[in-house]
């Protein structure tokens, strides 16, 4: 207990910067006009929007013009996908996606099924991973869209974006990638990649919650979702959150400035984290690619345990990670993700996700260790499923 | 989201470990679910004198078992079949409302632990043990409506 | 020129309260966990958001869980339109609403007449009403949504709102109104006033950007609108902003406490500036209702000129206020409000909206009429269609 | 989103008013579409002695309309009738893409002034004025793409 506090859940969400904090302020209080306006107010509003786009457009390798500003990850996602789709009806009805894919994409699929579009669910191998292969395989004549997230945000496995894009490419196919686990985390070029669409998120690379942005490229052919006023060129409609868009901007020029000595210190953290882990705890499993994935990214299940209890007894020792237990999600089945690299319903239970950030230290990870080793053999003496001694363990 | 209540059951429970030889001995739940209960009781003259747990489940399974196992020793069988699903939350201030399942659970793993001992001694004659083998959609049931 | 500056455009955006900062400046360096994270960081924002519907919910006489937040008052509405209907495509494809509602409301509902909707655009009256024998009219045996804006944008007229919910749930349609502008600054009560949905946007009561909420009548029978996450009991997916909907509780709060006093001061201001305007220049028409008008709202067509010039003019005395005209929106035609209640297109081009807020005060209004009155009389100078000597003007 | 020579020539417009007698008065644009240009010309040996103006618009229309006149003063006819709106969004250092529209008005004003100068001393045969009347559509058109 105490007062120590670590956090290590990046993934989820990260703390917004001070520096990204003092940009956003003045938004709020003295320079509150509405973009819209004429007057000077306005026009500072304005500006500043546009500064921050251009910002964006710099981290990806895009136009300023190709970026458009929305209210979350989320939104990106449900706008490209229903936005392409319902757009190009009339070209074809199916869309190829992965198993994985974040429920802000598959529910949307799921709707789109359900309103007479067709979608390919790729599978994917133990690691997570999807091949080219198995995308150009499943390209139909009435194929619309690919939609393949760039990074897992459970097993950080990080798919070949820039393959797939190829593919796509050729079969003149819209490529979109839910990038918001990747963007400010690994080097992003959309043209590089030949991708169409990309969704990003603020909140995860210390930006402000509640902004994200949809890129798309130069003559994509995709219906608005948001409709009302003529805001984002008539794409998007919507009073601008000027204070959280200038907060994103900022956030990706710090992200893209530091990426290179971020992503070592993650990657240092990372891979000593998985090596100990491995080290010192048996009956375990590492999830997701160990090289193809995300620096910060550690995922591993425990046997015989179940998620929550790990993270409630973590919690009090001042540790905060995640899992992909049922009971933290409200949902009734464990992690998707987990069940579709394979994993058991029971082994999936018992997962837990550390995601680091660059305040984290080695001495954290020490803290971690020493905090993990003794919780899950605690948890394991409590469990029905762990009988050591009777060597009967199912 | 949990109570203080829920929290110490779950960081201190009471009562965790098996009992060897019991006289009853219940599991309830699925590994798929994510929740299993097991009790042990151990029963002399028709009153249970001691109960243990083991559980693979989330906070509120481990506080639940913990409470479960508190309430019946001490009760006689016919008073700790009476033991019901609010009992145990109640007990532990409540829980939150996606968490009531576990409850259930509990009172269910005290039947199956008193089935067994009463099947050993003969006291049962049909099998009509419905506590387990639920699918987890029966147990995890979440109110859409909140 | 110099340093004044005063603000007349709160109908377009307010400045986000002082207090309100405060409240959510927290939520974004320290308390920035992920609601729906177990751990204490998580928990806490989580309880913030409640705390922030319970506020929401009082403010409109509902109970908490029919609030959901939303990333901005056109998301709400986009969602209550889109989702009402096409959760009761069965039983019947009609929709009524007004011929001046907001664009948020109007784009949406076109979109839905190009997915097979039928929608009744009500005519309003030269003062902008609509009236409840109208909307009764309308209905249809399979209309399912009747959506009537609470109060107007631009001319602040204020709709018969309890009169139409009566009428709709008597014949038992979903009632939704779109009270942006309204929230904040009248006292609205669902219950007595029969609203089955309700858009609100923080930023147009001293509250954030970027934030809205819908009120959902329990039972209401709609679709989500953003796939993605279980957050908002389900409905409403992607990562809550916690920091802007503790801004939108905490705004909200201080609106409907201060309602009546700032409604007084409001009233003052605007009567007065309606009053003074009729009687120093000529040639000019108060557009929308005398009395049945939003405390803060004026809105004036000034014959003969143009109102991007009026509003440049008055900007650079350091006067920020608004206009239907078409050069100010990005599109061609003037205001589709000023239209509808029957404004000639040359004269719609001519508008000037002032919407007052708590930190007007008369010395202001004093102030923007010395600056009008001789800014009007040079436009009509340089106008042709003003031709005061040789009286012919057509 | 104006240029500060756009806010000086709308804020201190050169030239506007009348000119009586004037040798040539051409109007174009359209109270329904937001902007008319009346501009009226001096004109001395196929010379532009003086230009003055009326506009009813915006920001861009009275500064186009500023600097249009500006630019005519001194020209033959020829050369006033090769002012592109190109050259007059480019001497007041460019307009926003939206306002691109008023420098052709202030292109077809001028020409549609000499015009009228011409068809008064019958210098034009057949009517090949097409300056004016246009729909609102055509001369406002905003490229979506950007
Ligand atoms: C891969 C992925 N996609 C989409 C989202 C949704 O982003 P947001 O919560 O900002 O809407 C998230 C995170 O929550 C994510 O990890
Ligand atoms: C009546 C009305 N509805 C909807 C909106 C849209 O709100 P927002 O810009 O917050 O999306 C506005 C304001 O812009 C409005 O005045």
């Amino acid at each position: 207990m105490g007062d120590k506090f670590i956090y290590f859940d990046h993934a989820a969400t990260t703390a917004t910067r001070k520096e990204v904090v003092e940009a956003m302020l003045p938004y709020f209080t003295e320079k509150f006009g509405n973009p819209s306006s004429i007057y000077t107010l306005g026009r500072e509003s304005k500006k500043a929007i546009e500064e921050s786009r251009d910002k964006v457009a710099k981290a990806l390798g895009a136009t300023s013009k190709e970026i458009f500003f929305t209210g979350s990850g989320t939104e990106a996602d449900n706008w490209a996908v229903k936005g392409v789709a319902y757009a190009n009806r009339q070209k074809g009805k199916h869309i190829i996606t992965t198993s994985i894919e974040h429920h802000a994409i598959l529910h949307t699929c799921q709707y789109l099924e359900s309103d007479g579009f067709e979608v390919t669910y790729l599978p994917v191998d133990e690691n997570g991973l999807v091949t080219p292969e198995q995308v150009e395989k499943a390209i139909r004549p009435d194929t619309i869209l690919i939609s393949i997230m760039f990074a897992n945000n459970e097993i950080g496995t990080i798919q070949p974006i820039a393959e797939i894009g190829k593919i796509a490419k050729t079969h003149k196919i819209y490529f979109h990638t839910d990038a918001v686990q990747a963007v400010g985390n690994v080097p992003i070029n959309v043209e590089e990649m030949n991708i169409d669409l990309l969704s990003l998120s603020g909140h995860k690379f210390y930006g402000p919650k509640g902004i994200g942005a949809l890129y798309v490229r130069k003559g994509t052919k995709m219906i608005s979702f948001m409709h009302g006023g003529a805001q984002e060129r008539g794409r998007r409609a919507s009073t601008e959150n000027v204070a959280a868009i200038v907060g994103l901007g900022k956030a990706i020029e710090i992200a893209t400035e530091k990426m290179d000595e971020y992503n070592k210190k993650l990657l240092a953290l990372r891979d000593r984290t998985i090596e100990e882990i491995q080290k010192k705890i048996p009956f375990i499993k590492l999830n997701g690619d160990r090289y193809k994935r995300l620096p910060g990214n550690v995922n591993f299940s425990f046997n015989f345990i179940e998620g929550e209890s790990l993270l409630l007894m973590l919690d009090m020792k001042g540790i905060a990670a995640s899992s992909g237990s049922a009971c933290t999600s409200g949902s009734l089945d464990p992690s998707h993700v987990l069940l579709a690299i394979g994993l058991p319903h029971e082994i999936a239970h018992g997962s837990l996700r550390i995601t680091f950030g660059e305040e984290n230290t080695q001495e954290d990870v020490d803290y971690l260790l020493e905090a993990l080793v003794p919780i899950v053999e605690r948890l394991r003496e409590m469990s029905p499923l762990y009988e050591k001694d009777k060597c009967s363990c199912k | 989201m949990y109570s203080e209540k829920v929290m110490d059951h779950f960081m201190n429970p009471r009562n965790v470990g098996e009992i060897e030889n019991a006289d009853g001995v219940g599991q309830v739940g699925n590994p798929k679910c994510g929740d299993i209960m097991r009790m042990y009781l151990k029963i002399e003259d028709g009153i249970i004198k001691d109960a243990k747990f083991k559980t693979f489940g989330c906070g509120a399974a481990v506080a639940t078992s913990s409470m479960a196992t508190e309430l019946v020793v001490g009760k006689t069988l016919d008073e700790a079949l009476k033991v019901t699903n609010a009992a145990v939350a109640e007990a532990l201030d409540g829980l939150p409302p996606v968490k009531m399942h576990c409850s259930n659970l509990a009172e269910e793993a005290i039947k199956a632990a008193i089935e067994d001992y009463m099947r050993k001694n003969g006291l049962l004659t049909e099998e009509n043990s419905e506590a387990c083998s639920r699918r987890c959609d029966d147990i995890h049931r979440i109110d859409d409506e909140d």
